[in-house]
This record gives C-alpha cells, structure tokens and sequence, in this order.
C-alpha cells in the first residue's frame, strides 16, 4: 500500500514547485503593492508559451528560455506602469478586478496569436528516468527542483544584501516611511511586476518540459499558486514556496492514498480545515491584512 | 409624495423590468433577460455580503449549484412536487451556508477568499465526480419545467416575467435589510469591526446571518434556473462563474444595490453586444474590465451618481 | 458612591511581554477617572481588558458588582461598557447621523420581520432612534453636520462623532482613549467641557486615558497612574500632581 | 408560439418562391470556439466555414447559396442555450450542427423537437441518440463501438485484467461508463478504476496505483494534453504494460506531445490518420486524402477526428437539403433518416429511425503508433 509513497513524493514535489514559483510571485507583488495579482498565473503561461514559440522558430532552447523570460519580466513590468500606477490608490477589490482583466487579455492575446494548441518544449538533459529512493525520477524534475532552490537563495540574497532588495522591503512594511526615506515607492512596484514576471516565466519555461503548456494554463496555476501563498502565509516568501510544495504533495498523496477523483478536493479540505485552526496560514504573522 | 418618492426606484424598476419585453427586437433576448434576472438576484446577495458587510466569497458560484443540483434530484430522480424541490434546493444553500458561516467568517481579506474559494471548488468537484448523484460532467438531464399550482411556465416570457418578479421582491427585501438596523450594523462591520462590536452588535451572529441570506439568494436564482434550463451541468457552477459574480458586484457599484442589478444586466448581455468583434471580443471583454476599473473606481452605480452630480451642478450653474 | 466599575489584580501577558501585573482600576458613578502614565505603561491594555478586546491572564473586571470576566466585547456593551478608540474608528461609508444610529443599535426594538414589512412598530422605532441620535450629535454640537458623511468632516469633529456614537448606545461607563488627541488647544477645551457634562448632566461614568495632562488634571475626579503595567499612585489630581513617585516616573521618562 | 413559427417558416417559403436564387439556405452552428473545448471547437469551425465555401464555389444548393450562421459557446452551457434559442428564433434556421460538447448538446437538444428543427451533433455521449429523439441526429462516433474495438484486440492477446485510467470532463466519464459496462461483460476483470482532472499535468500516482493492481493492459480514456502527459509518465515510470488510448487523441498533435513515449500506444481510431495506408477500394479513402490536404493548405494545420465532425455534419444536412429538395426543417429532418451508405470523415454513414448516429464498429481502425506515426494493426 505504501510502496507507491516515494513516486507520490516526488511527483508531489514537482507539481508543488510549480505552485510555489507562482506563489512566490504573488509574494513579490503583495509585499510591496499590498495587491493580489491574478494574472499571476498569466506569466508563467507566458514564459511557457513564448520558450515553446521561440524555440519553434529556431533559437536554441537556453537562448529561447532566457528570451521568454526577459519578455515576460518586461510585460510585468508594463502592466505595473501602464495599468496598476495609473489607477492609483483605488479599493484593494478593484485592483483585483482589474489584474482579472489583464489576466484575461494576456490569455485572449496569446490564444489569439498562437491558437489554443497544446504545446511541449524538449527536457533539459534527456528524458532517462533516474531511480531515487525506489521512486522514477524525471531529470527534468530535478532541475525543477534546483532551479526553484536556488531562485529561494537568490532571493534571500536580493533582500538582505542588495539596496533594491532592503527598499522592496521597507515599501512591504510602510509605504509612507519607504517614501520618506527617498525610496520611489513607484520604481519598486514597477521592480516587483517585473521580478514576480521573472519568477513566473522561469517556473513556466522549466516545466513545460514536464507539463506541457498552452493559452489557458495560467488560470490553474493562479488559483494554486494563490491556495500555496495562503496555506503558507501571505507575504511570507518561504512559506509561499512550502505552501506550494505542500499543496503539490497533498495533491499528490491525495491521487494515491485517498482517491484520484478527489485529490484536489483533498487538498483544499486540508487548506480549509488548516486556515480554521491557523487563520493566516502556516507561517503567517498575527496580522490579518486588509480586504 | 415622500412615499412615492421615497419608493420611486422601485416602481421605476418594476415598470422597466415589465416593459423590457416589449423592447427587444427578438423573442430570443427574452432568455439573455432571464439569465440576466437570475444573475441578478446572485449578485444582489453576494452584493449585500461584499458590498455592504464587507465579507468577501469566491464561493457564491456553489450556493447557486447546490439549490439547483437539490431540486434537480429531488424533483427529476426523487419524483418530489417542484414546489417542493425548489425549497429544499434554497434550504440546501442556507443550511450549507450556515454551518460554513461560523469558521469561515472568522478568517479576514485574502484568507477569507482563499477559504470561500476552496469551498467553492471542493463543491464542484463533488458535482463533477458524484456522477450517480449529479449525472457527472455531462450534465443533469430530464429537469422539469417550473410548473406551479396546475400552472406550467412553458413560454419563456412567462418565465421571464416569474424572474422578474422573484428579483423585483428580492430588491424590496434588500432595500428594507439594508434601511433597518441590521443594514447599519452590516456597514459597521465592514469598516471597523472593533468599533462595531463596542456598540454592542454581535458581528459573528451578523456576519452569518447576511452570508445565509446571499445564499438564500443564490439559492433562489439556482433553483430557478433549473426549471427553466431543465438541465444543469458542473461547469456552470465552477470557480470561473464565482469570479464573475463577483466582477458584477464590483462592476456594477459596492454597497449599491441598484449597482448589483446593473452589474449583472451588463456583464451579462455584454457578450450579445461583442459577438460581432467574434474572436476579439475576448480582448474587449478584458478591456472594458479595466477600462471600467479605472474610469469607474466606484463602479456603474458609483459613475451614474457622478454624472448624475454634474448634471444637477450643471443646470444649477446654468 | 458605590464604586461602578472594579478592576482588580489584572495581568497580561503578550508573548514574553509582562503589559499589566496586578493592576487596579475603580471608576465611580459620575465620576471622572483618569488612566495616565507614560508610553507603554499599558493603558490601553487596560481599557482593552476592560472593554473585553484583551482577554487578561488574571485577575477580575467588576461592572456595579456584575462579574465581566469572560464575556465577548458586544455582551460587555450591552451590560454598559462603551469605549472610543485611539485610533479614530467612526463608520466612513455611513453620515453623522447613520453613525450615531449605530451607536443605538440596542435601543431598537424591532425584528428583522418588522424591518421587512416595514410595520408601525418599524417605523415608530426608527423615528425614535433618529431622535435619540439627533439629541446626542447636538449634544457634541454636530447636529448641523447630520447628514455629512463622516469621512467627510475634519477630524476633530471626527472625535466627537465617535464620542456621540458612543452616548447614544446608553453607556453606564464610557472608556474614552485619548479623545483630544490630534485636537488643538480650543477643540480641546470644547471636549473637556463636553465630558464634564457627560458626567453631570447624564450621570455616567467615565474612565478617561489622555496624554494633555491639562486637560486630565481640569475634569477629573480621580487620577490613576500605571508605571510598566503596576498602578503607581491613586487619587485626586492635587494627590497625584504632589506624589514624588509620580514626578520621578514622569521626569525619568522624559 | 409554434404557429407563429410555422408561420414564419411559410412565410420565408412563400419569400423563397419570389425571388428564388436569392434567398439563402440557412444553416446554423453551435461550436466551442473558446474556452476549454475549443481545441475540439476550433477544427470544426474551420471545417465548416471551408466546407460552405465548398458548396457555395459549387453553386450551394437547390441553386440557393448556404449561409453557416455560427455561434461560439465559449464551452459553457448557458450560453450553449443561449446560442441554439437565437438560431431557433431569431435566425429561423433550416438545421443546427452543434454542439461540440456532450454537455452543451445535451443541454440544448430538448429544444428542438419544440422548435421542429432537426439537430446534427458533434459530440460523443450516446445519451444524445439513445433513447433516439427524432429531431436529434449525432455524427461523431459512439464510444460503445470505439470501446468494443480495444476489447476485442486485447482478447485476442490474451488479456485478462484491465485497468481504466479516464479524465473527469464530459468525454472521459461517457467512456468510463461504457468501460466500467463492457470491460466486465467482455469477460475481463476491472482491476483499477482511475481518473485525472482534465487540467492536471502529473498522473505519475495514478500511474503507480495501476502499476500495483498489475493489469495485463491499460485503457486510458482522454482528449489532449491528458493522455500525452500519461504517456510521457508510463515511459517516465518504466511501465512495460500495454497502454490502449481512445479515439479522442487521433490527431497528429498527440504524437507531436508525447514525444517517443508514444511508441506502441495502441488505439481505435478513425479512418482520417490512417487515410494513405487504406485499400483504394476503401469508399472513405479518396475525401479522407482531398479533406487532409484542402484543410492542410487552408489553415496550416493538421486535421483532427473533431473537425471531420463538422466535415459530417454539413455534408450529411446538405445531402439531406438536397434529397429533400428543400430546406424546410421537417423535410431534412425526414431526408437525414433516410440516408444510408454515405462515405464522411468519421466512417459510412446510414441512418435509420432507430438509429441515428448511423456509425457501426467499422467507423474504427485499431492503430499503433510506430516511428512517430500511425499503423493500422492487422
């Protein structure tokens, strides 16, 4: 009954560290705009889709990859200053209506130019299992893996050594006070847009090898990544990534121990049932945010 | 007088949801109206929870299944009287939505999403996989047509006018909620919930007490919309269509509850109006959300107010 | 007087942090206590214990020899214990008035049902608040500015919403967090005379946190000092004013 | 309400008669043009807009050009209804083909022995046709059949256990049904019965939960992207067993996404993939090639199963118009019964009042996917 357990792991872990690269983009706009970005899921469509269609047309799969990335942070950072600062101080809600908009013209667009074909993109380093632990291992999931491990500790260094980093931070704790400290409270929105646009399109380039892509992925992917950020605590990075490698081995565990019809109903009674007990989250703060 | 006028939005949408029929060039639109009346009555509720009482759902989208699912299988596969179907399908949504109501409406903003949304979608993935029950992803076939004390609801218009009316009585319901205390004490606890509780109002029993009551208004819009579909499937009572709603609540104006009406009549028939753009409309649909957003911060009742202002100011000046 | 609100032997503790040991506070029936100490003394803490915000590790909350302890914030309203906020908390979405209507959510006496069929008792009842909450904003001298939306006035005026607001819910003790914060000399004065009345003309009591020290010592009654979380001294503003504890403890902050 | 539309109908007949060549034969659509189906939605537009140019470039017909009136459901039934009213009321059409989905035909088709409009369906679910409903028609092949073709091979190999691994829309749930009915009366045991959310993008669990009830074969039942992601996890997780898939992945499009993890798959599939490798004395095989190429040079694309369900679907109402020798509804609805031995895209098809997809078992060819491309399996 057990013996399943390791593959259900694993599998878990790479499923997981998709919702975790989405949450943590959710994180990077939240700490420093307070907004709930919808179209979250829209970027790691679009770092998926553009690697895919660059790849087609010819650049090699590294170039192609870098590409889509550096397209996908630059449309993240024109939403923040074409859309978002524009708007201004608005009601949190509206700003929420508004990234559902925007989530559903980057959707609209793609589908439009590229179809609505599913897409694969080659692995990185062949398609050989490896065996771990008794558990047949893609070597794509483990540059997956890596990938997200070292995105965390880059992070953590962007934060705590380098100037951008502290003065993301300090927008995150008190917008008036970054402002007043000379910090451009724009600037560093726009910064983050761009960066949760990074973090998005780098998890939708590493996956596609794995999960395949297409115009419409984004709309799952948000709504996980979302339930990562939320069942690790909102604002907090790392628990944004545990939350997504969570929910992913639920799920997963779920499919395997529980029942495969109700394996995402499984993880979101644990999420429920979790935020009844802990209601912000896994490693939240006591503060509740605002609506 | 100061009844009348008092009342006069009432009446004023009493005669526009009664001569709308005569304005339509086709019978066909008599079904956007309909769709458009049950998508009202969710919005209304899910208004007076949001908008007023400041609780956000990303769940309402189940309220409206679990009544239709309810009467569906009460009157299709149980063999019950309609009448009969179509209460249990509302008492369904309120009792699900009370027992909900206690550990959910503790959570606050993001968190309180999160949880509706979950509960949302663990509801339609039991819609989707208890195929026995629901008849699955294909759908629920073999619904019967509303039919009321010997009388059938075989013509769409007088379905039309049924809807109508249900939605008319749920806009005096909401109005006379909002005018009474319990409307005051529901504004109270979506600024400041510390402040509402020092005048001595009980916000847990408040806050339940509102999401029941949107669910009873989902629940109503649910069972009315499987005795005129005589079908129901899953994808109608998803994630997507909670997202909806709560564009049209948003859209259409917070805290406004003619706001709520217009919201849902919009969004509604706004696809009708951008068939002609085919594909495109997707990117005007996206569009005009944004558009809206950023013109409209207060939604369309909050524009219509405003140029209603400027007008007065207006012709004051003039 | 029989004392109306008791405070005995109170402790908080938030996280590692000792806010309250054994605190004390007695408020008299119209009379005018006043909480001071310096920053971080735990005065708010204390009103939250006593409003039912903080839930204390120790100790009792007597209301006219009514044990408080236990009861949710909304239940200690009702028994009588009405506070305003440091941080202001009126209802920006509703007018002056609405708001001080609120603030009379407990004197309606109606139903939901009466409210949807809009019967006699309905309307009477609400006519009935209208007034009560008209006579409490003339009361602060807002009765003009009725039907302004609240985040509309300025905020002095904002502070004497709020304190109408929680008149008008019929308090027998009204917790007041530094109600002149914020205000000028003159606005000030006008809130000073304001509570003396509360205390003569309605008979409430009325415990009073402030900082405007001349504003404490003018209106009165009975002065209590809080020193990390311990009452340091107790008694008249002329006790207080001449206890050396108090004049080290001030000094020393400063 | 219905005298009204006769009236109407009379009326258009009587404007017909007047100015005759003028007047256009209308023929409406209810297809997926966007949302989750439109990857079935989108070849079955294409197809049917190519497919009245064809008739049209020809003359039309009755010497009347054809107007494809289309509507985009967006995948979802409300609007599915909302789109079947308009061309019922609003636009008067003479026949509907549509919808793409199980679900959205299954909500609209009540509607039209009311109206007295015949309706042609493109999708699967034999609730469409059984009980038959005289106004309903359906050309896309039945499960049953597809179903039955699978069984027979893995009896031939000497299978004895089966497991069934389907996703949870309306496509997979309509096979898992004939599955969970023909795997066991076929004299097989159901080992595992597993299914996956149309949306998911890992079915390494499912997979290793089937590994454990060690089935002699696996039936996976999917459209795109599901099946290839299985496929790419059997391969992943080593897993030798035979894997059947269903007709639903037929499209060049699966091979392209599973990659060489679709090596040996074996599954039932129309005669439109396998076109080239069939006998000339195949009736299918002289429009399978012409379709394959016509679609090819027009849109870019490969052809799908799903788009030659728009191919049969106008095909068989335009035969039906023009046997009747006129486009009143009930005349085409009588003239669709009445066809027999019609070559289309999805198989031969032959109506008859009790049978009205009109599709047998031969509709199917067992394939092989073999050096990245289709084989028929003798």
């Amino acid at each position: 009954m057990f013996a399943g357990a390791p593959q259900y792991l694993i599998s878990g872990l790479t499923v997981g560290a998709t919702y975790g690269l989405t949450a943590l983009g959710f994180t990077m706009i939240f700490n420093t705009t307070g907004i709930i970005n919808f179209a979250q899921g829209e970027f790691v469509m679009l770092g998926g889709m553009l690697a895919v269609v660059l790849q087609k047309a010819g650049a090699p799969l590294p170039v192609a990859i870098m590409l889509a990335v550096a397209v996908t942070a630059l449309v993240g950072c024109l939403i923040e200053r074409g859309v978002i600062r524009p708007v201004g101080r608005t009601a949190p809600v509206n700003l929420v209506i508004i990234t559902i908009g925007i989530s559903i013209l980057l959707r609209g667009a793609v589908m439009l130019i590229w179809g609505k074909d599913t897409f694969a993109l080659p692995p990185f380093s062949g398609s050989a299992p490896l065996a771990i632990l008794g558990a047949a291992v893609q070597p794509q999931s483990l540059w997956v893996l890596l990938i997200t491990l070292l995105l965390l500790v880059a992070l953590k260094l962007f934060f705590s050594r380098t100037i951008h980093g502290k003065a993301m931070l300090a927008c995150a704790c008190e917008q008036k006070a970054a402002a007043l400290m000379g910090i451009s409270v724009d600037r560093m929105a726009m910064l983050s847009f761009g960066l949760s646009g990074f973090l998005g399109a780098v998890g939708g380039a590493i996956l596609t090898p794995i999960t395949l892509t297409s115009y419409d992925v984004g709309v799952m992917l948000g709504l996980k990544g979302f339930a990562a950020c939320i069942l690790g605590g909102l604002g907090n990075p790392f628990g944004a990534a545990a939350g997504g490698l969570i929910l992913g081995v639920l799920e997963s565990f779920g499919a395997g121990f529980v029942s495969s019809a109700y394996k995402d109903a499984f993880a979101f009674i644990v999420l429920l049932a979790l935020l009844f007990v802990k209601p912000t989250g896994l490693f939240g703060g006591p503060k509740s945010d605002r609506v | 007088m100061g009844l009348f006028r008092k009342n006069f939005g009432l009446l004023a949408f009493a005669a526009a949801l009664g001569l709308a029929p005569l304005a339509l060039p086709n019978d066909y639109y008599i079904n956007v109206l309909i769709l458009c009346c049950f998508n009202a009555l969710i919005v209304m509720g899910l208004n007076l929870l949001m908008g007023y009482a400041g609780q956000v759902s990303l769940g309402h989208a189940a309220f409206f299944g679990l009544a239709a699912y309810t009467t569906a299988i009460s009157t299709a596969t149980l063999g019950l009287p309609i009448p009969v179907g179509m209460l249990a399908g509302v008492a369904v949504s309120a009792a699900v939505a009370w027992l909900l109501a206690v550990p959910t409406l503790k959570l606050h903003g993001n968190y309180l999403a999160m949880a509706t949304l979950g509960f949302g979608i663990i509801v339609s993935i039991v819609f989707n996989e208890a195929v026995g029950l629901t008849g699955g992803p294909s759908g629920f076939v073999g619904i019967p047509r509303l039919k009321i004390a010997g009388f059938t609801f075989t013509s769409d218009k007088a379905y039309y006018f049924l809807s109508a009316a249900v939605l008319w009585v749920a806009t005096l319901v909401s109005r006379r909620v909002i005018g009474s205390r319990t409307g005051r004490a529901l504004r109270a606890i979506h600024v400041s919930e510390s402040a509402a509780q020092a005048m001595g109002i009980d916000i847990a029993r408040h806050k339940r007490f509102v999401f029941v009551l949107s669910a009873v208004y989902a629940g109503v819009a649910g069972t009315l919309y499987a005795h005129h579909l005589t079908f129901v499937a899953p994808s109608s009572f998803g994630f997507h269509f909670s997202v909806q709603l709560l564009t049209m609540v948003v859209l259409g104006g917070m805290a406004s509850i003619w706001g709520a009406v217009a919201g849902a009549f919009f969004l509604t028939s706004l696809p009708e109006f951008l068939r002609m753009f085919e594909e495109v409309d997707i990117l005007i649909y996206g569009g005009l959300l944004i558009a809206c957003m950023m013109f409209m911060p207060s939604g369309l009742a909050g524009g219509a107010q405003a140029i209603a202002r400027k007008l007065k100011a207006g012709v004051r000046r003039g | 007087m029989a004392d109306l609100l008791e405070v005995r032997n109170v402790s908080v503790r938030f996280g590692g942090v000792q806010a309250l040991s054994e605190a004390a506070l007695t408020v008299r029936q119209g009379d005018i206590t006043s909480l001071i100490g310096p920053n971080g003394a735990g005065k708010t803490t204390l009103l939250g214990v006593v409003s039912g915000a903080v839930t204390p590790t120790g100790g009792t909350v007597r209301l006219a020899g009514q044990d408080l302890s236990g009861l949710p914030i909304h239940l200690r309203a009702q028994a009588g214990v009405v506070r305003t906020f440091q941080n202001l908390e009126i209802f920006s979405n509703m007018t002056a008035l609405e708001n001080v209507m609120t603030g009379a959510h407990m004197k309606a006496g109606y139903s939901m049902l009466d409210s949807l069929l809009h019967t006699p008792r309905f309307t009477r009842e609400e006519k009935r608040l209208r007034e009560l909450a008209m006579e409490k904003l003339e009361f602060v001298g807002l009765a003009e500015r009725r039907d302004a939306l609240a985040s509309d006035l300025p905020y002095g005026e904002q502070r004497l919403l709020e304190l109408a607001r929680a008149m008008a819910s019929g308090p027998r003790l009204l917790l007041l967090d530094e109600p002149a914060a914020g205000m000028n000399n003159k606005e000030t004065a006008g809130l000073g005379t304001i509570i003396r009345r509360i205390r003569d003309e309605l008979h409430i009591g009325v415990a009073l946190v402030e900082h405007d020290m001349e504003l404490v010592m003018d209106i009165s009654d009975r002065i209590t000092v809080l020193h990390f979380g311990s009452v340091l001294a107790e008694g008249t503003p002329k006790e207080i004013q001449d206890n050396p504890d108090v004049v080290a403890a001030y000094l020393g902050e400063d | 309400m219905m005298l009204r539309l006769l009236s109407v109908v009379a009326a258009l007949v009587l404007c017909a008669g007047q100015s005759l060549a003028a007047e256009p034969i209308k023929i409406g659509a209810v297809v997926s043009v966007t949302g989750p189906a439109s990857f079935l939605g989108e070849p079955e537009k294409n197809t049917l807009e190519m497919i009245r140019d064809e008739l049209n470039a020809k003359g039309g017909l009755l010497g009347r050009p054809v107007e494809l009136i289309l509507y985009d459901d967006e995948s979802d039934v409300n609007k599915a209804v909302l789109a079947a009213e308009k061309l019922i009321k609003k636009d008067q059409v003479a026949a509907v083909i549509g919808a793409t989905t199980s679900g959205s035909t299954l909500a609209i088709m009540n509607k039209f022995p009311a109206a007295q409009v015949p309706l042609v369906s493109m999708s699967a679910a034999e609730k469409i046709v059984n009980p038959v409903n005289p106004w309903v028609f359906k050309v896309a092949p039945s499960d049953r059949h597809a179903v039955g073709r699978i069984l027979k091979h893995a009896q031939a190999k000497g299978y004895k256990k089966i497991a069934i691994l389907t996703v949870s829309d309306g496509f997979g749930q309509a096979g898992r049904e004939v599955l969970k009915e023909l795997v066991p009366a076929m004299g097989f045991t159901l080992t595992a019965d597993e299914v996956y959310g149309p949306k998911d993008t890992d079915m390494t669990a499912q997979l290793t939960k089937l590994k454990d009830a060690a089935p002699d074969a696996i039936i996976c039942w999917g459209t795109n992207p599901g099946p290839a992601v299985v496929a790419r996890n059997r391969a992943q997780l080593g897993m030798k067993t035979p894997l059947y898939m269903s007709h639903g992945v037929a499209s060049r499009k699966f091979i392209e996404l599973a990659g060489e993890s679709a090596e040996g798959l074996m599954l039932p599939a129309g005669h439109l993939i396998v076109a080239s490798q069939l006998p000339d004395s195949q009736p299918q095989k002289v429009l399978l090639l012409a379709y394959t190429s016509q679609y090819k040079d027009k849109f870019k694309g490969d052809v799908s199963p799903f788009g030659g369900h728009g191919w049969d679907g106008l095909k068989l109402v335009a035969k039906a118009v023009e046997t009747a020798g006129s486009d009143k509804p009930a005349a085409i609805r009588d003239a669709l019964e009445k066809i027999t031995a019609f070559p289309g895209i999805g198989g031969v098809f032959s109506f008859t009042d009790k049978d009205h997809n009109g599709l047998d078992a031969n509709a199917f060819e067992m394939v092989v996917i073999q050096g990245g491309d289709w084989k028929i399996l003798k």
